[in-house]
Parts: structure tokens; C-alpha cells; sequence
């Protein structure tokens, strides 16, 4: 049988399949089909430091292979999160990562001090989010503003730190090496593409943010280029993800160079993805003979 | 553990019960054994990232059966209206609250606007006489489930757009003589907002089954939001986990 | 019936649909199907200053919803482009667009004179290419060389020059500013974003040149998003694509501030597709009373 | 002006020759008469980007139908090998070159590997007794359209990887003592490569049909590429329109 245990930033998970963030809630709807220690983590819904409305609805629009969401970061707040949330997916025998966006560094400082008392794993930085109108989108899109906000949390994080990047960049091997460069612990990425609709009959944006971020399918060749040239400029582990719905679509992004990976748009079609993808992955390393999944990571071999 | 249905369903039956609005019983024992009135199913559709969102128009727990009633407005409905009997359908159902029918001696007005009839089907069935039906279509050749309706012991009355049928205007129309107790509605935001305000006025209770474009259907992404009336001020609820229905005092009729 | 014509910096098309560059040849292939009057214009094969081999094969790779190849610009070179397809090309009753791409501005100046002395139509400076190693991508990811190799070709090129942006950047409005302040007559947009997928079996890159150009239905959100985030900074008409494969996407690709279209990957399931694309057009227009299809242009009306 | 089907036809017969492998008789008249041996057709896959093209392994001018054997490889082919009859599949027919059979008086060698035997047949046809064909499988329940080549008066010799069929070994070991005119193979680049050399060496003239991943399939995107020698040196030429026929000795055989 192979391990398919794998460690990212001194966290063990007991398999490489991570919830994404925002796709999973804080895991409660998803533990009706099954037992979350399936995944080798959650990552939970983005968090503020306050409780945050979200955007108004639509929030929601189908793209040919993926889909856009213009959710904004609606979420009850990091203290609601560790009271309410926290302990009961503490028991569920996967490991919790907490994702986190501001809207100033000092926020994002905070809310990782905050965490670094609470009982998750690992923090998720995302400086990468495209729906929050200031901060967010701006962090993830250069190499300073990257760097800024990495180091700045580095300081009062006492948990392992993992970045997500946005892939609305023109060098994204370059925002990876400024990163890492700040103090990552890990990378994880990417988050979605942004894009748009418009409904014919009424000549307006589907989603009522005008324009929502990518994710699904489509975006899977993307991901994968993305993580092969950030995870061959860096040397800290990258967590990969984007449009990521078999278990071929894994043994892809563990070879282009990810340690682990996340899905999330996939849990929407199939609910039960992660038992599929993770029988399908264990059947391959068996034929294959391949004694642990970690010998995977970034065994492409460019041409 | 496991509370929802994704293995492949059979359609045993469809029919086209009016131009563009078709009509299928789905094989699914378990959901239907969960289902009540007015809960919803996610259909999967071959080849398109998310699931289609219809409401359960018919619960047969005997025959572990499901009824839809859907109307084709675009690519993965109209997938849907080509699957034939004996056809597997992957759904994910039971989805949402349904409606709180309370005391079925209560004189009941359902309030339905075109597609927004199927759902109240099942939920009028338990009033008998005691339901009046209010629904108003685009056209005659739209009406659809009036036999259905009636045969619950279900008053029904009908307005067309164009007259062509029944009265000619709105749904309001219809009931400005009726006394009712209690008002179950569907359809569109317009008229679920007017009768809300009416239902208001009278001082009667007021369900509505809204829609929102959804991800997951489970409350998992947040996808589906409905601004909700708070203690603490306005919020954003979710479709298909604190609804489809929702209390009409809840709602914050924007617009 | 609704009047299908439009003008693109002085240049009429006889209807909005455009070949896109790559996807159609020289035309010769597709007249067996239908006339090439059936479409408003023909983008040529990329073309360079001499022949160019392109890249190894495989040069395609299939991904969900969508493509990618690395044909890098495999091409005749410019003056046998003028000698031997051009003569039958310009009495096929479609307007013919030059599409050029060079390692330095000398090579893009040259061609650009060079064209001003032919019968095309229009020249359309392809700035985005991803395939090629030098140049060709550099160009179009800053905002000063896109300027600038604009600037150069615009004092050489006697022809309406219209600039093709690369989706592979931060910021997409700046650039076409800067292109615009260059003096381009008109912004075609976008190229193919970078992607790239895996062999499982060989563990290399499907792509011998191991990343390609991501075209087909995929893309599509991020080419509306991208025109309307574009066309809203410049006063230059938009030709947009990107993932066009229905009417439908045609009519979304107008509101969001295209003046006219080009379609490509749909070509290669459906040769017939400008044929379907049209009629379902004109069947719109007509069925909404709309009286000419220029008056659909940026009419979207965000929230 | 319209050289090629794109519209629907049917697919008339299916069947399952040897696990995975797949045999199946489509009616499209128009390119039934236009096609000739060693001619492709791309098949459109609903839900996917890109055709798939399989060789024409026989022409039915009389019935107006194309056989096609083809080989599960991937989601594509599966979901090809999902159709049946009665089904309507739209494929662009016929494209590439062909084999040029010239004179089939002479002795004419067929060679091919696995899935690289269908195209052969047709072309094998017309030569009768002078033809014999090579051909290696992985193993006896790989072994395809043996009969078929028989029936035309064709003798031939099969080696499997197992030797659970025939001989045990290469296709190259099973002509060591034949005499031939002329070459036409399909197969495996190695096995193309290895046949191309000993025809060389024997100064025979050898015909070969590859493979490259493609997308318009007509000659338009330049995508298939395949090294050729030419008069300036090496160049690319396209499968779909160039070949998928050529002639060995114009092949860069690298690696
Ligand atoms: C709780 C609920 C119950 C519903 N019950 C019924 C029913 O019983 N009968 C019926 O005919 N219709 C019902 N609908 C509406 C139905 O879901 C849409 O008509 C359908 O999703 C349209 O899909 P499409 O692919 O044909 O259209 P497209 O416009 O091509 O769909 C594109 C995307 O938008 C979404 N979408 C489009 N319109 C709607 C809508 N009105 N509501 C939610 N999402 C939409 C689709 O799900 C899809 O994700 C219900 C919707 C909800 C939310
Ligand atoms: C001219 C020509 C004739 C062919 N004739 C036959 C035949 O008669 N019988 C048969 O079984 N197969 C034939 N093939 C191979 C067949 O096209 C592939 O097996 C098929 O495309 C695989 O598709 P898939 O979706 O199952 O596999 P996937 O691997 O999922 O396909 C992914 C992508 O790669 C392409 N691809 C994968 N393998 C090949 C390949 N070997 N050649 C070209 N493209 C490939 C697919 O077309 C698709 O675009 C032929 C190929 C060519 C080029
Ligand atoms: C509805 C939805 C909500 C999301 N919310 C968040 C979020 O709160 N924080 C975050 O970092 N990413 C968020 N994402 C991005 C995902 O975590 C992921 O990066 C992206 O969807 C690509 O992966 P996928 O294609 O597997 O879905 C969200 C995605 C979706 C679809
Ligand atoms: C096979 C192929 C070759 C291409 N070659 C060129 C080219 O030479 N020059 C260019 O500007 N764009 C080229 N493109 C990009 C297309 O013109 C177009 O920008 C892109 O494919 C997006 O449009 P689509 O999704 O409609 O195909 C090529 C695209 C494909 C698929
Ligand atoms: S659709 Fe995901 S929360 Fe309602
Ligand atoms: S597949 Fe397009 S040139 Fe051969």
C-alpha cells in the first residue's frame, strides 16, 4: 500500500487532497457524506477580522468548463471562527488550515496573532482574493506589496505560514521568490482568474460585482503552468490547485511540482470528488508501484 | 451520515405538459422517502460545471418516486428535457427547508406566478379544500398543473397575461375578494414582493420560495445569497440552505 | 434586416466576424467549406520578417474546455506571404488583416513597411506570442516595450496598425492605454493565456516546447473581462476574442465593448462555425429590432 | 466547393473485436465516395475541444459507409466507443493523403503494429496474393482483423510481445526472408523507424502513415508537425495534410 501521507511546513496530512478555501465552508455540510479525516485538510472560508456581509447576489455564474464567483469574503469573523467553528472541526481528525484576507497589513497581522493561540495547523495568507475592493487584490499583484504583507505576518505568526497566490500576474515566478523571500512557509496556488459575464436579456453583469474570479476546469492548464515555474524558483513547498477534478488532474500538479493540493470547484458537481479522486490516486500508486505519493512532487521532466 | 441522494436516479416518465415545460418522475428512494414540500434537487448535467437547481413538484413515498416540473430557459434545462424513461439522472436531493405548513386547517392561498406553480403542488395537497390557488401564466397554452391542483380538492383560479385564459392581469387581481390565513408563494420577485406587502396589510402569515443562482446547494459556498431582515440589521441568508422559503417578514424587497 | 457591417479605423467589414490569426491559415483550407466572403475579415497566420520553422512537435495538447499549442509562428515569412497567398486571398471578398511578430522593433518596422506597399487591409501587430523565446512576449507583458515597439511600427506602417494584447498581465487597461498613447488605431485582444499539462505515462510535458497558449471556450470570461476592463480606458475600437464559440458569446463579447469579433479554436470542431455564428447573429438583431450591430458595442451596463 | 461531411451521420454498426478495441460501420455517403485507403477521419467528441482522428480501415462505395477500428485510449475514444447504432456521430471525412498504391502487381509488404493494422486493410485489398501483412500485438486477445486481411487473399504472419499468438517477438522478425517491391506500414515511430531502415537497405520503396496530436485537421493550424527532409534542408510538414502518408525516406527519423 502506498503512504500517502505528505508534510508540508512541518504539518503531516494524512493524504495530499486539501478542501480550497471558500469551496467547503468550515466543513460542516460536507461531513454529512462522509467523514472529513477522507481529506488530508480543510481550508476554511476566508476570514476577516470582522464579521464581513459579502457581496450582493448574483454572486454566482457558469463559464464554459468553470465558473465565477463574486462571493466577497462573506464570513462571521476570525473570533466567531475560533469559538464556534474551530473546536468542532478540531475533531474531525483532518488538518485545519485557517485562510485569512484583509484589507491593511495590520489586519492580517492581527488575525495571525489571533490564530497563532488557536488549535489550526497552519495559516493560509490570501493576498489574492479579486472581490474585496481595497487591499486584497492589490497585495497579491507585486512583488513589494507580496513581500510587505508576508513579512509583516511572518512576525506574529507562530504557525506555519502559507501564502495563496493570484494568478492576475504577468511573472508569477517572480512573486513567488519575493514571497518565499519574506518568510513563507509554503505556497499555495492559485486563486482564480478574474472574469466576467453579461446576461443578453438584460445587458448587465451576471454577477452584480461586474466581474467574479475563475475557477473550475478551465483554469487547470493554467494552475499547472503556474506551479511549475513558481515551484522551480522557489524552494519552499507549493500546494497546487485550480480546476483540479480527477485524480490524472493530481498526479499532473503533484508532477509539475506541488507537495499537496487542494480542490474545490469539483466538490460542487460531486460532493463525493474526494473519495473518488483519492481511491483513483491509491489504485495508481499501487500499479504503478510507487511507494509514497511525496515521490511525485516535481518529477516532470521538461524537455 | 450520508443525508442526500448523488447515485444515478431513472427517469421512469416524462411528458411535455406544455410548450417548453416538461414534466418527469425520477426513481430515487431514498430522497424521496426525506423530501417534503418544497425542497429542491440539484440535477447534474452532462458537461456543465454546476448543477441545475428545480424544485420537487411531487413526493410518492410509496413508489419512491420524485416529481419535476421544470420549464427549459437554457442549456442545461434543455439538456434536461432531452433525457428520456429509463435514462439514469444523477440528482443531489433532499436540498433546502421546505415549507412550514403548519395547521392544515387554515384556509390556505398558494400564489403562484408561471414556473413558480410546480413547488406549491405538494404543499397544497395536505389543505384540500381548504386551498385556493392564485396563478397567473403568460398565455393559455402556459397553464400548466390546474388539473393537478384541482384534484387535491384545490380551488384554482387563473389569470393570463394576454386573457387568453382565465382572467386576463396579474395574480393580485385574483384574490382581492378572498379570505385566507395563511399565503404559500413562488414566482417571480415582482409578485412575490406584492403579495408579501398584501399578506402584510392583512396581517397573515407569508411564506415565499425564492431563487438564487447557486455552487454547492448545501450552503457550503455562499454562492446563494438573500438579503435577510436581522436582529442586528440586515445579513445576507442563503437560498439553498435557510431556504427556498423564507418568512416574507424576513426578506428585504429591494428594488 | 439588420445591417451587419462595421468599420474598424476606416476599414469595413462586411459583417463582425474575423478569422483569428493561426486558426485560419491563409484561408485556402476553408474555401473548400464556404466562401471567405462569409466572413467580415481574415486574420492571417502570424507572419515573421523570414521563414520560421516553428517549434517541435507536439505542438497541441488538449485541456477541459479548451486547447493549447506551441506551433511558434511556423510561417513562410512575410514576402512569400505577399507573392503567393496574398493575390488569392484579396479577391476571396473578405478584408485581409496582416498578422506580424518580430524578435526586435527593426524586424516588426520592416515588415510594417513592407506590408504598407501590399493590398492588406490592416496590420495587426501581434505582440503576445507566447511561444516564441525571445521578444514576442516581452513586448506585450510591460507597458513601456508594448509602447514602444507600437510607437516604432506606427511611423513605418502606412496601414490602420491594430495592436493584439497578451491576457498575461497584472494590469490590462494600462497597457492598452499605453498602446493607444503609441498611436494604434485599434486594440485586438486577447492572445492566448500560458498554460500547460503533463503526460502521466512519460512524465513530460505534453508540449515539446513545454508550455503552450490556452485558446478555446475556457478563456472566454477572461477575454469579456478583459475587453471590458480595456475598451473602457481607450477611445480605440476593440476587436475582442478569446473562447468565442456560439452567437451567443459573439453578442456578450459587443456589449462588453468589442467593435467586432475574431473566432479561432471553434474553427477546429466546427469548420462551420462562422456560418452558424452569423445566421444565429442576424436572427438576434432581427428578432430584438436592432438595426445595426455597431449599436451593440460596450453596451453593457455594469452595476 | 464543400469537400468534406461535418454533418451527422449514423453509426450503423459496433462491435467489440478484442478488449478495448473497436470496430464500427458508419454510413456517410458522400464521404464514402470521395475516401481512399490510408485517408482519416476527424470525429467530433461532445464535450471535448478537439477531434479525434481515426485511420479509414474500409470503404463501402456501394452501401455509402466507412468502416473504423480504433483503440480506447483515452476519455475520446471512450466515449466513441459508447455510441451505437442508430446514433448520429458527425465526423469531417475523408482528410489527408492516402496511400498511393501504384502498381499492385507488385509484392507488397504491410507491416503493422497494434492498433497501426486497420488503415493498412484497405490499401492491402486491391494487391491480393501479393500482399502479405506483418503484424505485432501485445497478445493473442489483441490480435485484430486477422480474417479480414486473409479474405482479401492476403497471407499473414503475427508475432505477439508474449508469444501468446504466433511468433514470439518483433514484427521485424517475421520478414527476415521475404521478398518485397514495395512497403506501406503503420505502427509504432520505433517499429516505423526499424522497417524504414531495412527498406532503405534493400532500396524498396516505403510508405508510412503517422501519427501527430492535431486540431483543425485540414492543413490550417500547422499544429501536427512531422520532420521532413527537403530540398533547403529539414522542415515541417503536417500529418493531416501532408501525410498521414509518407514517404519514408522524406522522414527525419529522430531519436
Ligand atoms: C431553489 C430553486 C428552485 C427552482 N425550481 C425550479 C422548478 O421547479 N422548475 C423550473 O423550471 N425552474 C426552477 N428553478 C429555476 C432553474 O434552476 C433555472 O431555470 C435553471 O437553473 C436554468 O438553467 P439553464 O442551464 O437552462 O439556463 P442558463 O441560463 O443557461 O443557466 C446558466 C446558469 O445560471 C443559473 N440560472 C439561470 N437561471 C436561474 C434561476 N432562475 N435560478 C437559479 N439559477 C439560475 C443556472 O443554474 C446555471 O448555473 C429553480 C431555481 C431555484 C434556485
Ligand atoms: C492520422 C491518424 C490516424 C489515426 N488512426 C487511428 C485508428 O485508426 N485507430 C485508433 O485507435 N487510433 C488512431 N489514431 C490515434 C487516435 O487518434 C488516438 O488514440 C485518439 O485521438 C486518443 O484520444 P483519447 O481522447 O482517447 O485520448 P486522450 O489521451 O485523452 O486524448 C487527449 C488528446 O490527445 C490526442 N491524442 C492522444 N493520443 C494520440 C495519438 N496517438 N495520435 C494523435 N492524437 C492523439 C487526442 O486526439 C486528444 O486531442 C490515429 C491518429 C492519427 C493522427
Ligand atoms: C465560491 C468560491 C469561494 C471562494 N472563496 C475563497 C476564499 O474565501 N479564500 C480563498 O483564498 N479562496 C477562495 N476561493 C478560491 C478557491 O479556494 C480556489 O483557489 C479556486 O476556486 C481554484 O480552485 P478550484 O478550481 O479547484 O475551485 C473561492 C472559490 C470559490 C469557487
Ligand atoms: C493553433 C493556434 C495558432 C495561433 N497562432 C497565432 C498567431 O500566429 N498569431 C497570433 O496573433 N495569434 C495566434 N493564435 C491565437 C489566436 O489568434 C487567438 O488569439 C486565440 O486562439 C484565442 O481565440 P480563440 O479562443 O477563439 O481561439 C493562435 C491560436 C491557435 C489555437
Ligand atoms: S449554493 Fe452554495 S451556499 Fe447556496
Ligand atoms: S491538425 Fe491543423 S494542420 Fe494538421
Amino acid at each position: 500500500m502506498a503512504d500517502l501521507q505528505v508534510n508540508i511546513a512541518g504539518v503531516t496530512f494524512g493524504n495530499p487532497l486539501i478542501a480550497a478555501s471558500g469551496t467547503f465552508g468550515f466543513g460542516r455540510e460536507f461531513a454529512q457524506f462522509y467523514p472529513l479525516s477522507t481529506l488530508g485538510g480543510v481550508a476554511c472560508k476566508g476570514l476577516t477580522l470582522r464579521e464581513r456581509a459579502g457581496n450582493p447576489p448574483p454572486r454566482i455564474a457558469e463559464t464554459p468548463g468553470g465558473m465565477l464567483n463574486s462571493v466577497g469574503l462573506q464570513n462571521p469573523g476570525v473570533e466567531h471562527f475560533i469559538r464556534e467553528d474551530l473546536p468542532w472541526l478540531r475533531e474531525q481528525g483532518t488538518a485545519v488550515i485557517a485562510n485569512i484576507a484583509g484589507n491593511t497589513p495590520e489586519e492580517y497581522c492581527k488575525m495571525a496573532e489571533r490564530l497563532s493561540e488557536a488549535e489550526v495547523d497552519m495559516v493560509e495568507l490570501n493576498i489574492s482574493c479579486p472581490n474585496v475592493k481595497q487591499g486584497g487584490a492589490a497585495f497579491g499583484t507585486s512583488c513589494e506589496s507580496a513581500a510587505a504583507v508576508t513579512a509583516a505576518v511572518r512576525r506574529y505568526c507562530k504557525k506555519p505560514l502559507m501564502v495563496k497566490l493570484s494568478p492576475n500576474v504577468t511573472d508569477i515566478g517572480e512573486i513567488a521568490a519575493a514571497v518565499e523571500g519574506a518568510g513563507a512557509d509554503a505556497l499555495s496556488m492559485i486563486n482564480t482568474l478574474t472574469g466576467m459575464r453579461i446576461d443578453l436579456r438584460t445587458r448587465r453583469p451576471i454577477l452584480k460585482n461586474n466581474t467574479g474570479g475563475l475557477s473550475g476546469p478551465a483554469l487547470l492548464p493554467v494552475a499547472l503552468r503556474m506551479v511549475w515555474q513558481a515551484s522551480s524558483r522557489v524552494k519552499i513547498p507549493v500546494v497546487g490547485l485550480g480546476g483540479i477534478s480527477t485524480w490524472r488532474d493530481v498526479v499532473e500538479m503533484l508532477l509539475a511540482g506541488a507537495s499537496a493540493v487542494q480542490i474545490g470547484t469539483v466538490l460542487f458537481s460531486d460532493p463525493y470528488a474526494p473519495v473518488k479522486i483519492l481511491e483513483g490516486l491509491e489504485a495508481y500508486l499501487n500499479e504503478n508501484e510507487i511507494p509514497a505519493v511525496s515521490e511525485l512532487t516535481g518529477k516532470v521532466k521538461p524537455w | 451520515m450520508k443525508s442526500y441522494d448523488t447515485a444515478a436516479c431513472e427517469i421512469l416518465k416524462k411528458a411535455e405538459i406544455a410548450p417548453g415545460f416538461f414534466d418527469l418522475t425520477v426513481s430515487c428512494a431514498e430522497a424521496a422517502r426525506k423530501a417534503r414540500a418544497g425542497q429542491f434537487a440539484q440535477f447534474l448535467v452532462p458537461g456543465k460545471t454546476l448543477r441545475r437547481p428545480i424544485s420537487i413538484c411531487g413526493i410518492d413515498r410509496a413508489n419512491g418516486t420524485l416529481r419535476f416540473v421544470f420549464q427549459v430557459r437554457g442549456e442545461g434545462t434543455r439538456a434536461l428535457s432531452l433525457l428520456n424513461p429509463g435514462e439514469p439522472v444523477n440528482l443531489l436531493a433532499p436540498l433546502g427547508n421546505g415549507f412550514d405548513l403548519g395547521d392544515t386547517s387554515r384556509r390556505a392561498l398558494f400564489v403562484g406566478g408561471g414556473i413558480g406553480v410546480p413547488p406549491l403542488l405538494e404543499a397544497a395537497k395536505p389543505f384540500g379544500k381548504n386551498a385556493v390557488l392564485a396563478a397567473g401564466f403568460r398565455s393559455r397554452d402556459a397553464v400548466i398543473l390546474k388539473d393537478d391542483f384541482e384534484s387535491t380538492g384545490c380551488e384554482t383560479r387563473i389569470a393570463t397575461d394576454d386573457g387568453s385564459f382565465g382572467r386576463r392581469g396579474l395574480v393580485l387581481d385574483l384574490i382581492g375578494d378572498l379570505a385566507f390565513d395563511v399565503v404559500f408563494a413562488c414566482g417571480p420577485k415582482p409578485m412575490l414582493r406584492a403579495i408579501a406587502k398584501l399578506a402584510a396589510e392583512r396581517g397573515v402569515p407569508c411564506y415565499v420560495s425564492m431563487e438564487e443562482r447557486m455552487a454547492c446547494g448545501i450552503g457550503a459556498c455562499l454562492g446563494c445569497a438573500v438579503k435577510l431582515r436581522g436582529e442586528n440589521g440586515d445579513y445576507f441568508g442563503h437560498v439553498c440552505k435557510d431556504g427556498p422559503v423564507f418568512d416574507a417578514e424576513t426578506v428585504v424587497w429591494e428594488e
